[in-house]
């Protein structure tokens, strides 16, 4: 059959970037931010990352915390994400970021408190406008719009300075509409949102293959005509520039746009799963040898500016730092029945007060 | 000023909140240029400028969600859904983040959100364009569930829906934005939430409606007047939280009771209004309180609407059990 | 054979209809390899292959609507959604389409879906996790809304919801999918749906209870019967509809109800059993019904979970006041 | 700043078709299925949808029908759409489709009762396993794919012959997580359907440049991994061709593809609109000069197989079918009452029997 003649309407490219590769050699220059103090702060937030995820599980295993959804390998998302932003700026995540978290301030003590069955550890102390974890998948990157409509609407008609609104969400967070919705808005509003995709090829059993026919996750913001780009997310130097480098975008308000951050989940889907169930053990090995903390300190060894004893101060700091948080965490009595109605409404309605009585015993 | 409807009186509070409070932006499909699909929003944008009054990308779920991270962030966002019939894809931002921000963050965060939507059914549209769920709305913890049924009352609640700081969906009768004028001074003047309104006062019966079928109740009662029978009409006004005082209080005096509502019946805020006065005015009862009620059915294509609607024959039906019934009540 | 517990039961109903009907498909998030999050499905993709036992992305709206049109096309569909709070993506297709397709179309199409979820709280999840939000489903016409408590009601319920030519949400109590076993032969026997069961007879008081909390509820009538008290208790099965015979038969003989659900009270749907009974057995009544539920709060992080949960304590208060009703009821 | 290096991971070009110009130009060989006859038939139906709609505007306005969408100016779409399907396979509409519905072999009258307010319509004669008519925006694309699902398993499990699912959806469907979940599953599950985007430049009063920053729609497509091209909708050879293609691929089990189709909306977006409150007046102007119907016609015309008596005969014709269906659509008495009950389980519950008994005033 004759094949007709078609015009060119638009063409598409999606790129990946990388600095660092599985065995610390850099493939490229680095990044002006990439000095050795940074990289060592970096490192130094993947590794306590990782000791708090560790923690968490064994405290469920040992029935100190309840279901816990580990961010084991992919430290560099989490670090990278939070270090891409400013402090004033606005995280609205998901429930896998421990990382992120830590770098906006959300203190080891608030995270297992949510997952040891706690609203209190919501009420981050530092980040007061960060948006709390959110376990419904994708429905974050929606009030992550509404956030940068806000945001920009104070700068525009408000006159404060332009900042940025930051959502993850992971490979299964694009298959559902909210992810869509969110960045078709903000694609069409020109909000100052960045949408990262924690691609960590599992979406509990299903791996990404499964979860979409895309080549890449990536390529899904150009159905919000807003720029993207994937990242080797083992890289914690290509995490903090990409996203950086999104976030500058948004806040010069040159609009949204979307990164997908390759790494792997080296753990059960959480302390609930049992991967071995669904995952290829080969995957598994293979994934190991490109997470991202052996990676960085390869580099650092390798630059002169890390080395075992380094190595172990840092291990003795932060665990005391574990330990500290974890002994705070233990010593919190747990709140009062009345808890469950205090914050409901901002007064409650007279309607619920024979309810309240009740709960307290008074009647 | 003139007397206005109840869809003029939803536009003056609109405009009346746009212009008090910098924080209010309101949104949704085609409330921009076009004034929505029934002019609630028209001249908003005009006036306060495509910025604060916004059209959306077709999307509920969005328009919900957004609304979450707006207010969060201090705004007081406004959001339309264009008929009841539409909202269904918001439900899961409204009961799982809505309705739950300020007691998950534990007061850190709040969704001091109004969430519009035309509903109920009588003006002869298409399928999902006579939708009177607001049952499943009214089980939602978290959130106030508010209809108004006049224009004085739809300023004043939806005066007191933007400025109060929890979310709020705010359903507008539809059949009766134009059924009736009424003067509405553009004071700013909030009415009270949580609270019912006594709509006529009367000693024999008690009927409760809300929105648009208070039309008919009214109509029923003004019919039972005529032979002597006073009906007091209460319009709960706030359906979640349900000022039940105001229910028992006329009660007393009446000791039989009526329910109308143009929903389906089964699990339909009817069966709670029974609820509560089983549980707290039991004694008082003279006969079982009647559910004059939409049909356990899908809202119908228009030709059979008026078949489903509860209209005041099916009320003063009801009125007349409540009346006739045996003496006396349980044993 | 051996013992089985519901989640197994589950499973062996999804086996034998699989076996017994080629249009019967199951699908959801990780209902293949993994088997299900609780293992309802285990073993079934092995079993019956992955063209008839499928993984789906991550997208529930999805998974409700893709069931409309399978149905639509013959299929039995049978959907699984992770847990009852991802369920609300998906209410529009249900509420919209499969509750009114055969409606819609006078009968040229219908959806013969079942929406399986676990539901309801007690397990120390993670928030979302512990919803009872049936009461959502009860009110949209078109549906039946189905809920077994023990293993041999799982199976025969299940199997009669896959061959109804209707939709049905079919929702799990997971905290007790491994509370209890029991012989449940695989006989293919589906149970009736549309009636309820009495679980235990009494004459004394009432007690009606579905899913996970029947187990509190009979906690509470051994501890009765000790006392003297003979608590029947009625468990609906079928909420929507709901066999009100059953209960109206229970009322001739104890005058005293009490309903204990999970689910938050307000608009919950013992709110309508309570209406139904006020409308169909007023004179029966010896004292008002009680409802002993959850609050009408938000489902509380785990640590405050049982706070939440109707125990066999509040069980027993509820019933003290009914027998306590001063002598007589109404006037 | 330095501009990293990046790896380019995947391109995506977006094409557009078309075989008529404004004026009835071939710009370039037609297809085979471009007979005469064939070119005809299609005007013919073109013309059949034009009149349906004519009338059922005027009807609303004498009250004799509710609120009605018309399709005038989208004629091509529909009809190359539907002439595009296998009779077997399945149709899975928006609500603005005469020409589409009319090809499925929906009757005059089944669509003027379904906007004259009674289901019955929608219990198609002829085309029985075709859809309803769908109001919630994009909800039948989900339906689609499970449709697309249900034949491609009769397909391999049960051995009957592959059949395809086609929806159709406007340009404001394409913002609905619907849309974009329908695309991705279909993607992922290789289903055989094809989406038809009907972009007629307006979702009411919202124009399709502030529905989405895209360029184009067809370009959402990437974001399911399926391929995807837009057509001239004006043109019914285009639209019959890139449908027809796509709707084969999908029965030879090659998967699923998406047609964008741009037309434009040529009138209120219904009875119950008024578009000049939002549309400029010269763009509904210089959409008229590109409407399906007179391009289609002139090249008839220029090729010498029609003309003003075969138009005249042809009008005619169309009237009287028209006349007779407006006829048996009047003469249709209304439904009982307790139809809202016949119908909503297969066996009414033995709950609901009370509310049907009170329904026919038997209590
Ligand atoms: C809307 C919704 N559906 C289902 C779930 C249950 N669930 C929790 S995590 C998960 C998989 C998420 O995968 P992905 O988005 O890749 O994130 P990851 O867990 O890998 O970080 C599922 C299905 C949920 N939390 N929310
Ligand atoms: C989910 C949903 N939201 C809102 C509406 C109300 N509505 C009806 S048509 C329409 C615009 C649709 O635009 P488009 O998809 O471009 O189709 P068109 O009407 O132009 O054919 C809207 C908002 C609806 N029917 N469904
Ligand atoms: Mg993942
Ligand atoms: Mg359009």
């Amino acid at each position: 059959m004759h094949k007709p003649r078609m015009q060119l309407l638009a063409s598409f490219d999606i790129a990946s970037l990388e600095y660092l590769d599985e065995r610390g050699h850099t493939t490229q220059a680095l990044p002006d931010f990439a000095t050795p103090d940074t990289l060592v702060a970096f490192y130094r937030q993947m590794a306590l990352a990782r000791l708090v995820d560790d923690r968490a599980v064994k405290m469920q295993r040992t029935g100190q915390l309840g279901t816990y959804p580990s961010s084991l390998g992919q430290e560099a998302i989490g670090v990278g994400v939070g270090a891409a932003m400013a402090k004033e700026d606005v995280y609205c995540p998901n429930y896998r970021e421990t990382g992120a978290l830590l770098e906006r301030g959300v203190t080891i003590q608030e995270i297992y408190a949510i997952w040891g069955g706690d609203e209190r550890g919501q009420n981050f102390r530092h980040a007061r406008e960060d948006l709390p974890l959110s376990v419904p998948i994708a429905t974050q990157m929606l009030h992550g719009a509404g956030v940068a409509f806000a945001l920009k609407y104070k700068h525009e008609q408000l006159g404060e300075p332009m900042r940025v609104a930051v959502t993850t969400g992971g490979d299964g967070s694009t298959s559902r509409g909210d992810f869509y919705e969110a960045i078709n808005l903000a694609g069409d509003w020109q909000l100052p949102l960045v949408v990262v995709i924690n691609n960590n090829q599992w979406a509990i059993s299903l791996p990404r293959s499964e979860q979409t026919a895309c080549k890449t996750l990536a390529q899904k913001a150009i159905a919000a005509g807003i720029p993207s780009l994937q990242v080797d997310g083992n890289d914690v130097i290509a995490v903090r520039e990409a996203v950086g480098d999104a976030v500058e975008r948004a806040r010069r308000g040159a609009g949204p746009s979307m990164v997908e951050a390759v790494s792997y989940r080296l753990c059960d889907h959480t302390t609930a799963d049992d991967a071995s169930r669904y995952q290829p053990e080969q995957a598994l090995k293979e994934a190991w040898s490109r997470e991202p903390l052996r990676r960085l300190r390869s580099y650092m060894q390798a630059h002169g500016f890390w080395g075992d004893s380094q190595e172990e101060e840092m291990q003795r700091e932060l665990n005391q730092a574990l330990e500290k948080a974890v002994q705070e965490y233990r010593d919190t009595p747990r709140d009062a029945a009345t808890a469950i109605f205090d914050h409901l409404y901002e007064t409650l309605p007279e309607a619920f007060l024979e309810q309240y009585q009740q709960l307290r015993g008074e009647n | 000023m003139g007397e206005i409807t109840l869809v003029e009186a939803i536009t003056q509070a609109l405009a009346f909140e746009l212009q008090a409070d910098q924080r209010v932006v309101v949104f949704g499909e085609d409330v921009g240029v076009n004034g929505g699909v029934f002019r609630a929003t028209e001249g908003l944008q005009d006036r306060f400028g495509s910025a604060r009054v916004l059209d959306t990308p077709l999307a509920e779920t969005m328009i919900a969600g957004i609304a979450i991270g707006m207010a969060a962030q201090g705004l007081r966002p406004v959001a339309e859904f264009q008929f009841m019939g539409f909202i269904y894809p918001a439900l899961d931002h409204i009961l799982s983040h809505a309705g739950r921000y300020r007691n998950r963050t534990r007061g850190r965060l709040s969704c001091p959100i109004v969430y519009r939507a035309p509903y109920g059914g009588g003006i002869h549209a298409p399928e999902h364009h006579s939708e009177s769920t607001e049952a499943l709305f009214a089980h939602i913890p978290g959130l106030r569930l508010v209809v108004p049924s006049s224009p004085a009352r739809a300023y004043g609640l939806l005066l007191a829906a933007i400025r109060n700081p929890d979310p709020v969906v705010f359903l507008e009768p539809k059949r009766i934005y134009r059924a009736a004028r009424q003067e509405v001074p553009d004071s700013g003047d909030a009415l009270p939430l949580d609270r019912a309104f006594v709509l006529r006062e009367g000693t024999d019966v008690t009927l409760i409606s809300w929105g648009a079928s208070l039309k008919e109740t009214l109509q029923a009662a003004e019919q039972l007047a005529e032979e002597g029978i006073e009906a007091e009409v209460i319009d709960p006004a706030t359906l979640k939280p349900l000022d039940i005082h105001t229910v028992i209080d006329s009660l007393e005096k009446t000791h039989r009771c009526v329910v109308i509502h143009e929903a389906a019946r089964f699990c339909g805020l009817g069966a709670e209004v029974v609820a509560q006065i089983n549980e707290y005015a039991f004694d008082l009862l003279h006969a079982p309180v009647q559910r004059v009620t939409g049909y356990d059915t899908v809202m119908p294509y228009f030709q059979l609407e008026d078949e489903y609607l509860p209209g005041a024959p099916r009320i003063l039906a009801a009125v007349r059990k409540a009346l006739d019934y045996a003496n006396g009540g349980a044993v």
